[in-house]
């Protein structure tokens, strides 16, 4: 995961943040800082807008969340299977509405499609969750002007080729460059 | 776009092209660019900014949800349903005609908010939350309503599947089983689907805000950063939210129109009843839909650049063309009950028609077929917020009348004419009153609570939308985002 | 305002002030499910393992049990048949009796008045229970009521529900099909 | 004391308690709400939880059905006809089964009461629905209550004592008897507004005036083929309803022969009229008009020369005058004489008029012409009942018209009541109420605070009809002759004392002739002096050596009847050779419309006060807890009503107010007002309630002394006020009201 | 246990409680509803409630008019309670299964305790015999003391309908399983039956062809009620006339 990196801080590297106030310069420095032998996983970026992988060249993210959805849809067919064919059996006694069939056909259609729907929604919601690890609320890397539009690139350079760094990120058209403050968001 | 050619007659110069490209930025959102800081500070401050007005009306919402909802309500639990006016044969009454009605409304939320990001119609951004919250707010009203209607309210956990020392469980032969069910995973689910798209909009409210907001939003921001990883996650789980959730949309509606049409009596059972009712569901929805836009435009700040004319325009359209839809559905349920030809049934129809009740019968032909489709049709009118608005709100008033005919009118008649009986509400429509104050209480917290415009997507819009030009004119194109 | 207050609250004192408000609340709790749990006071402690100690049957008081619905409390005619003979009834009259228990019955007796006795095994309204069934199939009393030779006060060994009854239907009824249909028929109890 | 009979070990807990109980067990012994208390003495035969029966008599009208009653724990539950019982076979009317609501009503006299005339007997502001409606207190003791009843026998001069009394139950109006025929004391006076109705002094002259004989004529309904009722209302309340309508299912069930026919003659189709195969509106007064011209026409169909009694009679007159239609009255003639068993019966509205004794004897006169005395489907005489020597007549109006001339003379100064409510059930016009200002003492027995009681000096409250011994004598109804036997099924609920009892106990008291006329320990003393001599009859239904255990016998079974057929065939060999004026009746009054008054079916004259018997629908009208008129519909339209509208209806004797029901099947000239609401007091669930059509009804009489109670002309006017009806029928499924159009 | 595949279905039984009643001798006199009202506790409503159709009456008489005055005719009485459906609407709609079908005694059974109130059966009833208890009516003391012990007392918000008088029914089966013997045809009956003066209700075992109900409910102008919609009633009307 990409976000390890705010996480796990091998020692001796330091955070930098480099703030762009535009889509272009932000690809062009994740281009600069790949050509200053920092990988692709040591960067992340941070932007107030869905920015896709394609714009800034990065690799494209994994997600469970397709897959927990699945889950959670096939988890919700079964609990609605249960409710309809194994319910029924853990009566002691016959329950007999109307001349219908004790397990009913066009319900158990119903039932399963509503159960089946849920349990998928819900698993989305949670995967979204489970699968990017927030909600968190420990002190994370951040700047406010992300929020404003800009696009923030994050990465990992060791102490030495800070100043380097530094400048050719201001050369890109980065507002600042800065050690990453940890914030308590 | 439609506008844009409308707009931009043939015979425009080239001269002109910049008083085009004017026209075209004041008329379309997506083409009037704000700095990404700037909106936010808009859409914070418009949170922010509260008049004494809004405090006296929230004062007598509150008064009446407290006195209406939860006094008269605790009233009718120690009393007994003997308060309301329902009678046999009219079992049921204003609640379950309350409930049919908040789940319509709650119909245009998901309208809006997935089937037009399915389809990706970009007019759509600047509202999708506005209309998304009454899809919520609208359930929760559609769940009151239903608890109300239960003579033993306390007993209401019997209906929830769980084990127990009696080993029953609910039954799942009936249509209210799979009400419930559907109502709950609609409820649940449109609540997350508010849910996740607000995170990135309550981040950004957490870093402009300051005292208690900043932890109130610091705490449901859930420490959303906006990292690719983040944004990739949401992005899909919206897109499956999107597309799930709209059969489940329609599968709410349908059931509810089970209820009745599952039934045996003369004039609810009737198959064309789904879709009948889905139909009926978005017309009053997208009608409430218009009437909070209004609002919100009217009362709240800086929302005239968010919300424009084009925006009812656009609304407007649906609802002219889901009338006609809904026309259509209640001519096929007339004519084939008509024509099926049972004796209760026609006395049925003519009871709605010439019986005491006749003139709802009418008065909801004239506001849902004849009104939209009389002032629809004009653009000027259709971007013309008031206008808009009041016929939203004569399309509500037809489609609760619909539904007012469908319960309690229908049930007078049935197959004993030894016991038809009119029925005259009585508490029920302080109880109704309680739900719609309560509906409008909670959108008027929220909009002081949580960005009523989805911020990061109308930038986004606007960063994918630009001027383009073909050969000699000036056309707006989108390219393609996600 | 509300800040202060949440600053308060998370210091120690406060913290302790929480923990005890939500104490006394559990507590509250607590000793209202329990009274509804514990058997009631009765006019007299009446002692059952004393009765049934002396070889005492059930339905010599309690004859209803087996003849229809309800067990019912011996009068107080019965009481007394016996209980007039017993030199301890007569010895509890005296000032410095050792027979306490004996006195509210004697009072009563003398009286005419009749004892408030608070059943403890007791279905709701709902369920129509007949006892007369019940021993005719040959169940105990004990099976339901506990061991009276061991209790004083009739106390209840278990919460008559549903599923009590139930779970004793479905063993009773085995594979007998059309019993186990008749004994689990929501109409046999309730109605 | 009543707190012990009604907090008895209640099986299965009792009331509103139960239902807490209900809601709280879910969370384990909440039996802490509940409190049972054991018998003192477990009674014989009783175990908890076990029902006990037990064989009574219904009081509720003077018929005499035998019940069984269901008593559990030593409250009754449920009241079930006797099958024993020859009159009514196991069956019971809706106002038998309402009995038990009498014995736990509410409001009822709940001791021995001193009280100033007019004071109220209980709380009437408060909400009926509620329990705190306090009634007034017992503020004498009972011997302090005998020593009232002695000293007023003792200080008055006998002729000075009078006795009114109800039509049930016998054995204390035998029990009084004995002590005036003792005494000297005015012979006792029984009434009641049923007899009023059914106009039984009519029946009684006619029968006289025909067959020679008095007596109370018996309609054999289920053995007939054609049944002919000019207005006997034979279903609903008339003489024995439950055997009537035995009689009635055996004439429709045709189990020896075909389906049998049966027509009515009334201006308004009462309930009995609707069961009718053709109901012939005729306007009243014309029914000995009608009867004699169909008698005429039927001897013209059967081909033999015209009796003498029919032979005034012009048949082209009568159709004309009474509104039929001469091919009907021929149509009918010949059903009548072509039949194999015709049958005639008067009743009801038909005798109230004043011609009323020339209706009863023109349709006895069918019935001769039928020539169906004695036979089955025929005219007997009801069986004598077994301790019973004549048939004993109620008064009639014109009778207690002279008894209140006595009371306001002065000539009585102690009036006893028991068993009837004469402030309500005899018409205002006859002033009873303003006769007992000149009465210095009354006392009533009344068990529940009923009009007569609120005037009265002295209540001493009777023990309910379930709570008492006695006997009824079966008047009519039975082929056999029977004694309806009474005991207490459950004991007193409250501080009551059988009459029977305190009359002996005072008579005692006041001693000389008063003691040696009733020499008895207590009633059931009395009651064995009354059922000894049936143990030397022949043909009982059973039989005993010793007394104790022939009143055993005689409580067990409920009643003592023979087995044998004990009616008498009438002497008609004159009946035909008389003469009947054909006169139409009189009315008083210049209104436009006739009046007729009917007893409601379901409350009759005294079962306003039980809740489900309100709450039961009219069979007509199916209106539930109140009065109404019935007009015709093209007269309302006339006159511009609606359903609902409050008319005001005038006659010369006063003045009512009521809303409309527009009834399709009554006479446009006629309007028709049900008795047995218009309650002044009697309990939470009668007060208030509806209004009294006796109060529109003069003092007319007809030849017998019968009142004329349908021969009132009255004025209708519109107020312009509306009072919503409760009914049970849809007027939107039933008339089509407000579904836009007909339908 | 009885597994879903073993139940008999009622559809495919004849029902076993059943009733005739002979709409011509019915007279109308309501002895019916007032015995079925003392037998199984049912509330009194009071003026207000019961003309605006909050009666509680588990039977009632309907009775319509044909023709004009003087032509007019009383439609022949009809007693309208619960039919007692083998295959009744108002079963799967309730989502509590509190109104189920007894297999044991083939009868549509209302479970009190269960109820909800959603109400959804009596709307879904076709011959509207079910009543709800709009309120807690109060009887007010002593009026209690008449309450059947075998029968519940039900409160607000409980639907409630005409059992067949099914106490009597376990009292009568109980009595003879004490006495080893079946239950006779007659032994017992309904309340309303056994009020009935014109004998016009006739209660009996329907699956017994030697039973009075059977032998009458053979005669051929027998009717059911809305048989048309599938309903499989377990009463018996003659119209008559």
């Amino acid at each position: 995961m990409t976000d390890n990196i705010s996480r796990i801080e091998p020692s001796g590297q330091v955070s930098l943040l480099a703030v762009f106030p535009d889509l272009g310069p932000a690809a062009d420095a994740i281009d600069k800082l790949r050509a200053l032998g920092i990988s692709d996983d040591q960067m992340n970026v941070i932007s107030g807008v869905p920015v896709t992988e394609a714009m800034l060249g990065r690799p494209s993210q994994w997600t469970n969340v397709p897959r927990l959805a699945g889950g959670g849809a096939v988890l919700g067919f079964f609990g609605g299977a249960f409710l309809m064919y194994g319910v029924p059996y853990l009566y002691p006694y016959p329950i007999q509405v109307s001349s219908q069939a004790v397990i009913p056909g066009p319900p158990t259609v119903v039932i399963l499609f509503e159960i089946t729907m849920l349990g998928m929604l819900l698993s989305t919601f949670l995967g979204v969750f489970l699968d990017s690890y927030f909600p968190n609320y420990r002190p994370m890397e951040y700047v406010k002007e992300v929020s404003e539009g800009k696009i923030a690139v994050f990465f990992k350079c060791s102490p030495e080729s800070k100043e380097k760094i530094t400048k050719a990120m201001t050369a890109l058209g980065a507002e600042k460059v800065e050690v990453a403050e940890v914030e308590q968001l | 776009m439609a506008e844009y050619t409308d707009a931009v007659h043939a015979n425009v110069v080239h001269e002109h092209k910049d008083h085009a490209k004017e026209h075209l930025r004041e008329k379309h959102l997506m083409l009037d660019p704000l700095p990404r800081g700037k909106m936010n500070e808009m859409v914070m401050e418009s949170m922010t900014t509260t008049s004494w007005k809004f405090w006296v009306v929230f004062g007598i919402l509150s008064a009446i949800v407290a006195g209406c909802l939860f006094y008269v309500w605790g009233y009718m639990i120690s009393e007994g349903l003997g308060v309301t006016g329902k009678n046999r044969p009219s079992y049921w009454g204003l609640f379950l005609v309350n409930t049919v009605f908040w789940i319509g409304i709650s119909h245009a939320g998901t309208f809006i908010s997935a089937i037009l990001r399915v389809f990706k119609a970009e007019f759509r951004r600047p509202f999708t939350r506005a209309a998304e919250l009454m899809t919520t707010f609208g359930l929760v009203q559609a769940g009151f309503s239903v608890f109300m209607h239960l003579g033993r309210v306390w007993l209401a956990y019997w209906l929830i599947p769980y084990p127990n020392q009696r080993m029953l469980w609910p039954n799942t032969h009936s249509p209210l089983t799979w009400d419930l069910l559907a109502i709950t995973t609609y409820l649940l689910s449109s609540t997350m689907y508010l849910f996740l798209p607000l995170i990135p909009d309550l981040a950004m409210a957490r870093d402009r805000s300051t005292g208690w907001r900043k932890t109130f939003y610091k705490i449901l921001a859930l420490g959303f950063r906006g990292t690719e990883g983040e944004w990739t996650h949401l992005r899909n789980a919206m897109t499956i939210f999107a597309f799930a959730i709209i059969p489940v949309m329609f599968s709410v509606h349908t059931i509810v129109s089970w209820d009745f049409a599952a039934a045996t009596r003369p004039g609810w059972n009737s198959t064309i009843f789904g879709p009948y009712f889905v139909v009926g569901a978005l017309h009053s929805g997208m009608g409430a839909v218009v009437m909070v836009l209004a609002i919100v435009r009217g009362t709240m700040k800086n929302m005239k650049y968010f919300i424009r004319g084009e925006h009812f325009d656009a609304i407007a359209k649906l609802m002219l063309i889901i009338s006609m839809a809904w026309a259509y559905f209640f001519f096929n349920d007339y004519m084939v009950q008509w024509y099926g030809g049972d004796k209760w049934t026609h006395q049925l129809l003519h009871f709605h028609e010439a019986g005491p009740m006749g003139w709802m019968w009418f008065a909801m032909l004239i506001f849902n077929i004849a009104i939209p489709w009389a002032v629809l049709w004009n653009q000027k009118w259709r971007s013309t917020p008031w206008i808009v608005f009041a016929v939203g709100l004569l399309i509500n008033v037809g489609m609760y009348l619909e539904r007012y005919i469908i319960v309690p009118v229908s049930l007078s008649i049935n197959r004993m004419p030894f016991t038809w009986r009119l029925y005259y509400p009585r508490v029920e429509i302080l109880l109704g009153i309680g739900t719609l104050a309560l509906f409008i209480w909670l959108y008027m917290a929220a909009s002081r609570l949580i960005p009523l415009i989805p911020v990061w997507e109308v930038e986004e819009g606007q960063m994918a939308h630009e001027l383009k030009k073909f050969g000699r004119e000036t056309v707006v194109s989108v390219s393609e985002l996600e | 305002m509300i800040k202060r207050i949440f600053d308060w609250l998370k210091q120690p004192l406060g913290l302790i002030a929480v923990g005890i408000a939500f104490l006394a609340l559990f507590s509250f709790a607590a000793y209202g499910i329990s009274l509804t749990q514990t058997s009631p006071a009765q006019p007299i402690q009446f002692p059952h393992k004393t009765h049934v100690g002396l070889g005492i049957q059930c339905l010599y008081c309690h004859p209803g049990a087996a003849k229809g619905p309800s067990a019912g409390i011996p009068a107080q005619a019965k009481c007394w048949a016996c209980h007039n003979q017993i030199q301890k009834t007569l010895d509890s009259q005296q000032p410095d009796t050792q027979f306490p228990l004996l006195k509210p019955l004697v009072a009563s007796v003398k009286s005419q008045s009749r004892l408030q006795w608070v059943p403890v095994a007791q279905v709701p309204d709902f369920v129509q229970f007949n006892h007369r069934a019940h021993i005719a199939a040959g169940q105990n009393c004990e099976n339901c009521h506990g061991d009276m030779s061991k209790q004083t006060v009739a106390e209840n060994p278990q919460v008559f529900n549903m599923g009590f009854c139930l779970n004793c239907h479905k063993k009773v009824a085995g594979e007998n099909h059309d019993l186990l249909v008749k004994l689990t028929d929501c109409a046999t109890c309730h109605y | 004391m009543s707190k012990q009979f009604s907090r008895r070990d209640f099986l299965k807990l009792a009331g509103v308690g139960a239902a807490t109980t209900a809601i709280l067990t879910g969370c384990g012994p909440a039996s802490r709400l509940v409190r049972r208390e054991p018998y003192l003495q477990m009674p014989e035969y009783t175990y908890n939880g076990l029902s006990t029966y037990y064989a009574t008599t219904c009081r509720e009208c003077a018929a005499g059905c035998g019940l069984v009653v269901r008593t559990s724990q030593g409250r009754a539950i449920k009241a079930e006809g006797n099958a024993n019982n020859p009159l009514n076979l196991g069956k019971t009317c809706a106002r038998g089964q309402a009995t038990l609501q009498g014995l736990y009503n509410p409001n009822r006299v709940r001791g021995a009461i001193k009280h100033k005339r007019g004071d109220r007997l209980y709380d009437t502001a408060a909400d009926p629905f509620n329990d705190e409606f306090p009634d007034a207190a017992s503020n004498m003791d009972w011997d302090a209550a005998t020593q009232v009843v002695a000293e007023s026998l003792k200080n008055n001069k006998p002729e000075e004592i009078a006795f009114l009394m109800g039509m049930a139950p016998d054995h204390l109006f035998d029990l009084a008897t004995d002590l005036a025929n003792a005494t000297g004391i005015t012979a006792p006076v029984r009434f009641g507004a049923l007899s009023m109705f059914e106009s039984r002094a009519t029946l009684n002259k006619a029968a006289q005036n025909l067959f020679g004989q008095s007596g109370l004529p018996f309609f054999d309904v289920g053995g007939a083929q054609v049944v002919f009722s000019f207005g006997a209302n034979f279903l609903e309340t008339w003489l024995s309803p439950v055997s009537y309508t035995r009689g009635f299912s055996a004439l429709r069930e045709g189990k020896t022969k075909l389906r049998g026919t049966f027509v009515q003659f009334e201006a308004r189709m009462s309930s009995t009229a609707g069961k009718a195969d053709e109901w012939v509106a005729l306007r009243p007064g014309t029914e000995a008009m009608v009867a004699l011209a169909i008698g005429r026409l039927a001897a013209e169909s059967l081909g033999i020369t015209t009796p003498k009694v029919f032979a005034d009679v012009d048949p082209m007159d009568a159709a004309s005058k009474s509104g039929i239609k001469l091919e009907t009255l021929e149509h009918l003639a010949q059903m009548f004489a072509n039949s194999n068993g015709a049958l005639a019966i008067p009743g009801g509205a038909a005798l109230g008029q004043s011609n009323g004794l020339a209706v009863a004897e023109a349709v006895l006169a069918l019935n001769a012409l039928a020539g169906n005395f004695g036979k089955p489907g025929g005219v007997f005489f009801s069986a004598l009942a077994p301790n019973q020597t004549a048939y004993q007549q109620p008064a009639s109006a014109q009778e207690m018209a002279d008894f209140v001339q006595k009371m306001i003379d002065g000539k009585i100064k102690v009036l006893f009541v028991h068993g009837v409510n004469p402030v309500f059930e005899l018409p205002a016009a006859l002033n009873f109420m303003g006769a007992t200002k000149s009465v210095s003492q009354i006392i009533s027995f009344a068990t529940f605070p009923d009009e007569t009681a609120v005037e009265a000096d002295y209540i001493f409250p009777d023990h309910h009809g379930l709570e008492s011994w006695g006997y009824q004598r079966v008047a009519t109804g039975s082929k056999e002759s029977v004694l309806s036997g009474a005991q207490p099924v459950v004991t007193p609920f409250y501080d009551t004392r059988a009459t029977a009892d305190v009359l002996i106990a005072a008579a005692q008291l006041a001693g000389g002739k008063f003691a040696s006329a009733l020499p008895f320990k207590d009633e059931v003393e009395f009651l064995q002096s009354k059922i000894a001599p049936l143990m030397s009859e022949s043909n009982g239904f059973f039989e005993a050596a010793d007394i104790n255990t022939f009143a055993a016998f005689f409580q067990q079974y409920g009643g003592w009847w023979k087995t044998i057929d004990g009616r008498n065939v009438p002497n008609g060999a004159n009946a035909l050779n008389r003469s009947i004026s054909a006169a139409e009746s009189k009315f008083a009054g210049d209104g436009k419309f006739f009046l007729v008054p009917f007893v409601s079916p379901t409350l009759a004259e005294a079962g306003a006060n039980k809740p489900w018997l309100q709450e039961l629908p009219d069979p007509t009208t199916t209106v539930m807890w109140n009065t109404w008129v019935e007009i015709n519909p093209a007269t309302a339209d006339e006159m511009g009503l609606a359903d609902n509208d409050v008319v005001q209806i005038t006659s010369d004797a006063g003045v009512l107010e009521l809303p409309v029901y527009r009834y399709p099947a009554i006479r446009p000239d006629t309007i028709a007002i049900p008795f047995g609401q218009g309650h002044t007091a009697y309990g939470r669930y009668a007060e208030k309630r509806g209004a009294n059509p006796t109060d529109l009804i003069g003092q007319n009489y007809n030849e017998a002394g019968d009142l004329a109670f349908a021969g009132m002309k009255v004025k209708v006017e519109k107020t312009g006020r509306k009072q919503a009806l409760s009914r049970l029928e849809s007027l939107m499924g039933v008339y089509g009201v407000g579904l836009g159009e007909e339908h | 246990m009885i597994r879903p595949e073993e139940i008999k279905l009622s559809a495919d039984q004849s029902g076993k409680w059943g009733m005739v009643i002979d709409q011509d001798i019915c007279t109308g006199c309501q002895a019916c509803v007032a015995a079925c009202a003392m037998e199984n506790n049912i509330s009194f409503v009071g003026e207000a409630d019961s003309g605006y159709g909050r009666s509680m009456h588990w039977i009632r008489i309907e009775r319509f008019w044909e023709g004009e005055y003087p032509e007019i005719k009383m439609t022949p009485n009809q007693p309208m309670l619960c039919q007692q459906c083998g295959s009744a609407t108002c079963e799967p709609v309730c989502p509590a299964f509190a109104t189920v079908h007894s297999q044991a005694e083939q009868l549509n059974v209302q479970v009190y305790n269960r109820c909800v109130g959603t109400r959804y059966c009596a709307n879904n009833c076709p011959y509207q015999v079910r009543s709800f208890n709009w309120r807690d009516y109060k009887r007010p003391e002593p009026l209690p003391n008449q309450f059947n012990p075998d029968v519940t007392v039900r409160r607000r918000g409980i639907m409630e309908k005409c059992t067949f008088c099914i106490q009597r029914i376990h009292k009568a089966q109980d009595k003879a399983k004490s006495e080893a013997r079946e239950v006779l045809d007659g032994e017992f009956t309904t309340a309303c039956a056994q009020a009935c003066p014109a004998d016009a209700i006739v209660f009996g075992r329907v699956d017994d062809p030697e039973s009075l109900v059977s032998q009458l409910a053979h005669r051929n102008h027998g009717v059911k009620h809305l048989e048309e919609l599938g309903t499989l009633p377990n009463v018996t009307y003659f119209k008559g006339g």
